[in-house]
């Protein structure tokens, strides 16, 4: 199964909810809409074809204008790799939980809470456990972020 | 205060007793050096060169340093890799529960100033001398093996030199200061 | 009544320094005081020596078989390092913790370190060269030498430490269970010789250089091999260092323990490998009988080959698991030494023993 | 009598631990000896090289990369300039890309031997520790002869290698290779049989291959419970596909198996050098138009991922067309296999969650970034 015959698939049973976004690159990156992610995740995962089981990664990203959640996922006997995105807005970052589906995702997940403040609904354990426990300064991965004793690197004269 | 400590006290008021003092003290302060128990105690990438520094072919113990696991026993603790701030409060007690006459040799940029952590980390605790007395500073990212053995040989020089009751003075004038 | 001895035997050393003390004509009751103080004073020395000389050989033994050198920079090959660590630790400070069981804790290495002197009592260093011949000497080793458990759990309980009495809890479960087969592979010596005293023992095994040696008898190695598994054990040392298992437990029941009191326990426990290989010279490799050197020389080289052999299995074996050590102790050694003993009757009965 | 009641204790592992690789502290519930709940505490590594990622050029990340794995940070600095390339497009030239296949196996065969080293001393035997760094510090050699530096090598960067390599690397190489396989046999000889080292890891800490692969565990501890996925063949990066090797797989996936898998890694990444330094090309070893102040790959976003020794290396890399990521997202094969460790580490004693520890074999830098 080629990557172009997964895009053919991918369009064909998921075409409502996963809109291919053109990067022109190699690999197809998809947009997902936040209310549909656990069906369509579980639908990936169980599917008789795409079996993604192994969910590599769960980045978060903050353009300034919105959050979006990036899941790579991974098929451990089809050689395939599939990456979707979910856009959330930017004040308050909502996102289920897949915990469910790939449990692997707990730890990425909470590391999404802990460092960029994006809600996980349903999350069994959302506790600090990166930065030390008496952390007070918000959410230090954010891009509007700062902090009195945060030094940042002064521009190269060039 | 170790019984051994109040031997000079009397010895100074015998006559001659002056020389008796001195050459205590220098085998005293020969016998602190020359048996260093560091503590195994690493965290980042500097760990990896104090493993490699143990093994066979820069090999501590021709300095008669063996590693302990336990702080009570070890009177050397060479803080190996970046400390960060969730991990400052634990160094310091791991610190606190070494038995007296201790040494520091603070390895690695990261220890020093926060090596490359220094800039745009919110979490690297910039140089280990805010949290515990440091005695010998080893630079380097992570420093050769080489490198440190001559801290090591850096730090049982200053030992010899050392007066009887001087380690008391310091770890006292850093908590006020 | 005077027995000769050879020109180089140190018991002729002793008989001159007793008529000595006898001539000088202190009153009977302060004579033997002076003489059995005078004798402990010098057995403290000669093994607080010895266990000295055993750390050094220790660590350049380990450093040759990992390929490095060990102690080399202070003196030739190291040779005061061990001294040096000895001055160190003489002034660290004593770290007292306020949730302490004061008394246990004081007393923890007091006693280990007394237990592991009292067992030289009755070991023939050399002809002549033994403190008190007891006619139940090995009745009284086999006594003494479960003395240390008591400090072990005394030092486990004391420091009000959780490793600390896991260690504890572990030391005590695996001296007790291999005390059984280390008395019963004593005991297949015992019927061979027929007496209980050390040096009938020892006597028993003069003759033709080594084929006198208890180990020679079939029977005897066999339980030469289960004395030893069971010494290794008692002497807490690999494969069975639970007690202080650096990986998990950090430091074990000497967690505490820092300056004086942790060198007690570190000196015990060489001396009590010490004497672990010194009752294995006895018993098993003919004690000090030998050809040419004098019989002090050759018990000390018998023995301090047994210690080479313990310390090669701390560098080579890896550690077993609590459970795994029990199941070994009482499914297998149990068994073997008490067949062995079954079979050395047997054959005692049948006079198939030389 | 009713059952007697025992009360349960916890006991803290670390985070100042003989046994923990760094500074991890696992909160062990505790029924007398039997470990009852593991409960990791991680973070007390997190120097958030992200967030230093976003304000630093293409080329000034890879030291980071380097401090992210220090044990085999060639592979972290391939998994960065991997991205780099898929976002700019950047065709690396033939000769580089066999140098880095040579130095990213060279740098698994480093770290299996830490590996073997680190996981003997937690069971008791101290002496492999040794033989292992001792065969560590040739590989050793052979980096400092190229790239200058004993651990964080920097040499492998977008666009193809820092430096080349000196003529009497291939020779010495070779040389490497040929010790590394004789001594293999003694290690083998030493632990493998050794009844102690089969009772100590022998069933112990047996992690079923769908906790595995639902828990996003991969590399040599996937392999060990019979999974058999390798992405240098399965997403095969770089010019894996042009050399033959086998995955190294075991079936019961129980600590021994895992010591195993790691030891026919070993013989597989001998097998892929001496393939690669047979077929090592001429020319170019860099792109020459990368300078690393002007390079701005196009906007966009990409995941890279290699096979690190301790499993999926990856890397989420976004950027915006400056000549800074904007994003970087960095997985590494230990994060996954640590929260796996609860679900298959309980139930053994103390000393089983020290030899499951070992024998997944985590760094912290790659947990805690």
């Amino acid at each position: 199964m080629t990557r172009d015959d997964l895009k053919d698939y991918i369009a064909s049973h998921f075409g409502d909810k996963l809109t291919a976004l053109d990067t022109g690159r190699y690999d197809p990156l998809y947009e997902l809409k936040a209310e549909h992610l656990v069906e369509v995740a579980r639908a990936l995962r169980d599917d008789e074809n795409l079996k993604f089981d192994f969910l590599c990664n769960i980045g978060a990203v903050d353009t300034t204008e919105h959050f979006e959640a990036v899941y790579n996922l991974a098929s451990t006997t089809k050689r395939l790799r599939l990456d979707f995105k979910v856009i959330m807005s930017h004040d308050n970052p909502e996102i289920d939980s897949v915990i469910d589906i790939w449990p692997g995702a707990n730890w990425h997940e909470r590391e999404m809470w802990e460092l960029f403040g994006i809600n996980i609904r349903n999350h069994p354990n959302l506790t600090r456990f990166l930065l030390p426990d008496e952390w007070d300064q918000g959410f230090p991965m954010r891009k509007d972020w700062d902090a009195p004793d945060f030094i940042r690197m002064p521009e190269p004269e060039t | 205060m170790a019984l051994i400590e109040k031997v000079p006290v009397y010895a100074e008021k015998i006559p001659g007793g002056s020389i008796v003092t001195t050459t205590l003290e220098r085998v005293l302060s020969y016998g602190r050096a020359t048996s260093l128990w560091y503590l195994l105690f690493g965290t980042a990438c500097c760990a990896i060169e104090l493993m490699c520094t143990g093994a066979s072919r820069y090999d501590f113990d021709r300095l008669g340093m063996i590693f302990r696991a336990s702080p009570r026993q070890s009177d050397l603790i060479i803080v190996a890799g970046t400390i960060t701030k969730k991990m400052a409060p634990r160094l310091r007690r791991l610190y606190d529960q070494m038995a007296e006459p201790r040494y520091v040799i603070a390895m690695g940029g990261c220890t020093i100033k926060g090596g490359p952590f220094y800039y745009d980390s919110y979490a690297v605790e910039k140089g280990v001398d805010h949290i515990i007395p440091v005695d010998v500073h080893i630079p380097g990212c992570p420093p050769r093996p080489e490198s440190l053995l001559e801290g090591c040989i850096h730090l049982q020089e200053k030992i010899k030199k050392q007066k009887l009751g001087d380690w008391h003075k310091k770890v006292r004038s850093y908590d006020q200061g | 009544m005077q027995t000769q001895y050879g020109t180089l035997e140190l018991a002729r050393v002793f008989q001159w320094l007793h008529d000595l003390l006898v001539s000088t004509g202190i009153p009977e009751p302060w004579l033997t005081v002076v003489i059995y103080g005078l004798l402990g004073a010098m057995m403290f020395g000669v093994l607080a020596v010895l266990a000295l000389f055993l750390v050094w050989w220790e660590r350049k033994i380990a450093g040759h078989i990992q390929q490095r050198f060990g102690p080399m920079r202070h003196g030739w090959h190291g040779w005061y390092q061990t001294i040096m660590d000895a001055i160190k630790l003489l002034q660290k400070e004593d770290i007292l913790v306020e949730t302490r069981d004061k008394p246990v804790f004081f007393w923890a290495p007091v006693i280990a370190f007394v237990a592991a002197f009292l067992a030289y009592i009755v070991i023939p260093f050399g002809k002549g060269l033994v403190v008190a011949d007891l006619n139940v000497g090995i009745l009284y080793i086999i006594a003494v030498t479960t003395f240390t458990v008591i400090s072990l759990l005394m030092a486990g309980w004391g420091s009000n430490n959780k490793y600390a009495l896991l260690g504890g809890m572990r030391s005590a479960a695996q001296v007790v269970s291999y005390e059984v087969p280390m008395v019963v592979s004593i005991l297949t010596v015992i019927v061979f010789v027929g007496s209980l005293s050390m040096v009938d023992i020892v006597k028993a095994q003069s003759g033709i250089f080594v084929l006198d040696w208890n180990i020679v008898h079939p029977l005897g190695l066999i339980a030469f091999v289960t004395y030893i598994t069971a010494a290794t054990a008692e002497a807490n040392r690999t494969p069975f260092d639970l007690p202080e298992a650096e990986q998990e437990l950090v430091a074990g029941y000497n967690v505490e323990y820092s300056g004086m009191k942790f060198a007690m326990f570190f000196l015990a426990e060489f001396v009590n490998m010490f004497t672990v290989s010194a009752i294995a010279t006895t018993l098993f490799l003919g004690g000090w009988n030998g050809p040419f050197l004098p019989s002090w020389v050759w018990f000390l080289l018998k023995t301090l080959a047994v210690v080479l052999l313990l310390m090669l299995f701390r560098w080579t074996f890896p550690r077993l698991r609590v459970d795994q050590l029990m199941e070994f102790a009482w499914k297998f050694l149990v068994p073997v030494t008490f067949a062995n003993l079954i079979l050395a009757g047997i054959a005692k009965y049948l006079g198939l023993y030389w | 009598m009713s059952k007697l009641h025992t009360e349960e204790f916890v006991v803290n592992m670390g985070p100042h631990h003989p046994s923990t690789h760094g500074v991890c502290r696992l909160m062990l519930t505790m029924d007398g000896e039997r470990v009852v709940k593991i409960e990791p505490v991680i973070g007390y590594l997190h120097r958030a090289i992200e967030k230093m990622c976003e304000n630093r050029t293409y080329v000034q990340c890879i030291p980071l990369m380097d401090r992210f794995e220090y044990v085999t940070s060639m592979s972290a600095d391939m998994v960065f300039s991997l991205a780099t390339e898929h976002l700019a497009e950047v065709e690396v030239p033939e000769r580089a890309q066999y140098l880095r296949v040579i130095m990213l196996e060279l740098n698994r065969i480093a770290s299996h031997l830490i590996f073997y080293g680190v996981t003997a001393m937690d069971i008791g035997a101290l002496t492999p520790f040794l033989y292992g760094l001792r065969e560590r510090e040739k590989i050793i050699d052979l980096f400092e002869m190229t790239c200058g530096n004993r651990l964080t090598y920097n040499y492998i960067r977008p666009g193809g290698v820092s430096k080349d390599i000196p003529p009497e690397f291939v020779p010495q190489c070779r040389e490497v290779i040929k010790l590394i396989r004789s001594k293999l046999i003694d290690y083998e000889g030493l632990l493998n049989e050794n009844p102690i080292w089969l009772a100590r890891n022998k069933g112990v800490g047996v992690m079923p291959p769908e906790l595995g692969i639902s828990y996003g565990v991969s590399g040599p501890v996937l392999r060990a419970s019979g999974v058999e996925y390798d992405i240098r063949r399965d997403d095969p990066y770089c010019i894996y596909d042009r050399f033959d090797f086998d995955v190294a797989v075991r079936h019961n996936g129980d600590c021994y198996d895992r010591y195993l898998v790691r030891l026919d890694e070993i013989k597989q990444s001998c097998r892929i050098i001496e393939q690669a330094l047979d077929g090592l090309p001429e020319g170019e070893f860099k792109v020459k138009k990368i300078n690393p102040f002007t390079f701005k790959p196009p906007a966009g976003e990409t995941y890279a991922r290699i096979e690190n020794s301790r499993g999926e290396m990856g890397c989420y890399l976004v950027s915006d067309g400056t000549n800074k990521p904007f994003r970087v997202k960095l997985r590494g094969g230990s994060f996954n296999q640590l929260q796996a460790l609860p679900y298959f580490g309980t139930g053994g004693l103390i000393a089983d969650v020290v030899a499951i520890f070992a024998s997944i074999d985590v760094i912290l830098p790659e947990v805690d970034r």
